[in-house]
């Protein structure tokens, strides 16, 4: 209990924890959960855009594109070495993924069905984790907080391609801009779940907000989003699929009426991709495994080489 | 309206260009299918690696090829709007990806020659190919390092990858021969020094190729008929599969800025 | 100059045919995909049989829906001409092939309801609807027999079998009840007598899916959640690769005859 | 030696030799490869064809064009069925084939690179399967020559289809007329080889010769086909590929030499597409070995409830 006070101290003189130094296990089990949710995300990330890379229209656009997922890749494999500061496996976080016990964002469970949403993906999917995201930056746990630094960085760059795509698109030709549309209005309610429920409803916040591994509220860094784009959807001449959008006397940009139940769905494993996200996840897994065992033999064998040679 | 295909002018200069940007554009694309799909992270991020650096020096080449044309042609129009009989690549290079060895020996065919080929064609008169060759040798030395390593990871693992890697340099190596062979059109330039003659790199290519090799406990192929046909657009039925994904969206916006 | 989009005028009727005959076109395409693939040579002939015979209805309904739209489209230009946004067709038909059991599971799915489908449709008071429905309802109970007798053969053959075959089951179930839906553009046509309420079918459809698994000794799902999407152009990431290559001819050749 | 002559006696008056009357060994054996051979080549002319079934240009022409795959496997099929009434059975012979130690028309070891080579395919290479296959239809074994009518039929049919594909190409834009003369140029030369070597280099010849298995030689078949095809060309404004061809004194067209070095190594296994081809089998036949034994285990079972219930 002293330790546990000594800890909260640290925490709210808004000190960094390492990883060798003591932690409840509940802050440690939220934030291994929570930072492999998110390496999972990164990972799962890469297939809807990854579905673009072979199709995309210029060779700009695509070694682009091609990078950005690269970049997301790299994101998780920070991560998971974050979660491994906290004593749990790449491996075994994996292995969870892989059987549908562990989540990615709910995002990731929508298909990419024209050129378009690879704009809208880096536009608003990456606009609303960076949302997320920056806050984490200023997290209490180090590690997470300083990859939460790189990924940022890296980010508002896609962040900023996204939205050079949709304005090349909606100052392109008349089906160009309707496509760009188009991948707005399927993007847009999903993309404000990405917050996670309305504060009402939500469950972990109050432990994570006292911890400072969460310090907004998913309505507030909703709201805050929505402000941020709204404006960005006006300069592109995009129209918002949401005709309950208001501004108020405070200049906040008010919006209609989630469908909760829709993300209730996706998170139970009923979006339109989930399937299809897990299976290509599983097959490249079950595919590389004897890759990965090869390169396990190898490098074992060389090693006894090198005992058996040292012994010389 | 541009979803039609181009001509080009192939002039000796164009050509040669084009069957490099070609090599690079389609070994690149091949890479990119994996993006997502690999045996392992760091894998994910290694073939994306070699297929941003292919895709970045088609597109130098294309650049180039584009403005010795002439014409009105620019990098997407020559990589978007040919059709497979106009495509000048190797046919090693459009080889299906196949599983993680096929990929892996590949590359380690293609980049044991592109970094000897480009390390000599920095030597060459044409100042923009010269320059290109330089950036170029150097990614590929490094993808060669990273095949290398896991052909010999692959020959020297366990059993099944032993075979995977031994099926892999018995189906590839016919495709080898064809970069190593000149035609007429090129024969021109390498008189001018513009281009190098790539049979003088064969000695070292199969020393590079017979050590990894040995090294991966893996058996050289005694079979030496090769394959030809890629140069003159004669290629295997699986590049025209992979062009109707790789051009659908230009083919199907005709005259879209993307 | 014909590669980009067509727009089509979808009324009522022109779009309900359009569905069913992307439903048909997409079906076919997937089936004709096994073409020289097949388990054994028998199933290359039934596979192609149902392929064709689907391909069949496909132009029979995007000839009517040209028709009925009165503009200068063609069966040509509603196959090839329209992007993934303006397909119909249910998302079941476009789950790609997958192992044998897959395609037969999702055979059987299908031509389960389109059989009932189609024999109700002999009714219509569209008299082209009804008279298309007359030769489809004899194909569709021939691919109806066809898939039962595969899916009781695989689920009560071998271990093996039976896990795929219980696999695709659990895999497509949820794409089934999109053949049931009906929205407001539907519910006019019901009304009219032109189409019949798909509703009316789930029981039967039921009863006969349910005899089916039981004798394959297959456990039908309890997840009761379905997808929808595909009859407003809300389709799964598997259809845009398979319109690219679809279409890549008519794409690349504006206005070409063939 | 007494059966040797009364068969060799039947067989010189016109007779058919049927299933269950005595043959020689070495005429079984002659027939058994040649009609196995056939039938690998119906199935892996699937392959070069079945590359387009999915791109075909029009809904049209790819309804023709996966009926005419589809007559093929048919023709494989007979072709299977008449090599077993001789005692083969139809899976040691794939076998042999997938093995790689039985033979198919080199002509299939060619790759169909654009859809101009799916009319060429129509016209020359079921031309001179017609060609060829027509005397069989006289052969002295009875279910080769009537397995042999029936194709012939189908054949004639996809050839007459292949001609108007071609007829279209050269009626339409000038990129499609020069796609047929860009197939033409490509598929002459193997289409002639397709008559096998020139007569003096045949090793089959007489033997078959004297039992009425072939009726006609290499170069005569072939000279018939060149004459028959030249005018086709001609009416479709397509140049021969083939700078010395000229028309003798007796009308016949007469090619220029034929690059039997190119044939020796198709047939070595060194064609463009051998390997390609071989594997496209043999995948389908491993991935399909678990439905087979599906297909057999329930088979079994359900004899043998069938029994059980007899039995009761």
């Amino acid at each position: 209990a002293l330790r546990a006070q000594r800890f909260q101290a640290r925490i709210d003189a808004e000190e960094r924890i390492e990883p060798n130094d003591w932690m409840p296990a509940a802050y440690r089990k939220t934030l291994v959960r929570q930072i492999s949710q998110h390496a999972h995300s990164e990972i799962v990330g890469m297939l809807p855009e990854g579905n673009w890379i072979t199709r995309a229209p210029s060779l700009r656009r695509k070694a682009a594109l091609l990078a950005k997922v690269q970049d997301e890749c790299g994101h998780g494999l920070y991560l998971y070495a974050a979660a491994e500061t906290l004593g749990a496996s790449r491996e075994e976080l994996v292995d969870a993924m892989l059987a549908g016990k562990a989540k990615y964002s709910s995002i990731f469970n929508y298909p990419t069905l024209t050129w378009a949403d690879i704009g809208v993906i880096g536009w608003l999917v990456d606009g609303a984790a960076i949302m997320n995201q920056i806050p984490l930056c200023r997290c209490s746990y180090g590690p997470y907080a300083r990859a939460m630094i790189r990924v940022c960085k890296e980010e508002s760059f896609h962040q900023r391609q996204g939205y050079e795509i949709m304005l090349t698109l909606c100052r392109g030709t008349v089906v160009q801009k309707a496509m760009a549309q188009d991948a707005l209005n399927r993007w847009w309610w999903p993309v404000l779940m990405m917050f996670g429920p309305p504060d009402q409803a939500s469950q972990h916040s109050d432990t994570s907000t006292k911890w400072k591994i969460k310090r907004f509220s998913n309505d507030e860094l909703r709201q805050k989003f929505i402000d941020a784009t709204v404006p960005q959807a006006q300069y592109l001449g995009l129209t918002m699929p949401d005709p309950e959008m208001t501004q108020d006397a405070q200049g906040h940009w008010r919006h209609g009426p989630i469908d909760w139940n829709e993300f209730k769905q996706v998170l139970a494993g009923n979006g339109p991709c989930n399937r299809d996200r897990l299976s290509a996840r599983r097959k490249a897994h079950a595919d590389g495994a004897w890759v990965r065992e090869a390169a396990a033999a190898y490098a074992e064998k060389r090693a006894r080489r090198q005992m058996a040679q040292a012994a010389e | 309206m541009t979803a039609p295909s181009i001509t080009v002018s192939e002039t000796p200069l164009v050509l040669y260009t084009l069957r490099r940007a070609d090599d690079a554009l389609i070994l690149g694309h091949r890479l990119s299918e994996w993006c997502g799909h690999a045996p392992m992270l760091e894998e994910d991020m290694a073939l994306s690696n070699m297929a941003l650096d292919l895709i970045g020096q088609a597109r130098e080449l294309y650049g180039y090829a584009a403005k010795v044309e002439g014409r009105d042609n620019d990098e997407d129009k020559l990589a978007y709007l040919r059709d497979v009989r106009q495509y000048r690549n190797l046919l090693l290079v459009e080889r299906p990806n196949g599983d993680f060895a096929q990929t892996m020996v590949r590359q380690l065919f293609y980049a044991a020659f592109a970094d000897l080929y480009w390390r000599g064609m920095m030597g060459s008169t044409d100042a923009t190919l010269a320059a290109i060759a330089a950036k170029s040798e150097k990614e590929c030395a490094y993808h060669l390092r990273h095949a290398s390593e896991w052909v010999i990871r692959l020959g020297d693992g366990t059993d099944e990858s032993h075979a995977r890697a031994q099926a892999a340099v018995d189906d590839l190596w016919a495709y080898t021969g064809e970069m190593f062979s000149v035609d007429d059109s090129e024969r021109g330039l390498i008189d001018a020094g513009v281009a190098i003659d790539p049979t003088m790199l064969l000695p070292e290519w199969l020393s590079i190729v017979s050590h990894v090799a040995r090294e991966a406990t893996l058996v050289m192929p005694e079979n030496d008929w090769m394959q030809q046909g890629g140069r003159d657009g004669r290629h295997s039925e699986h590049l025209g599969h992979l062009l109707s994904e790789l051009q659908y969206m230009q083919r199907s916006f005709p005259g879209a800025t993307w």
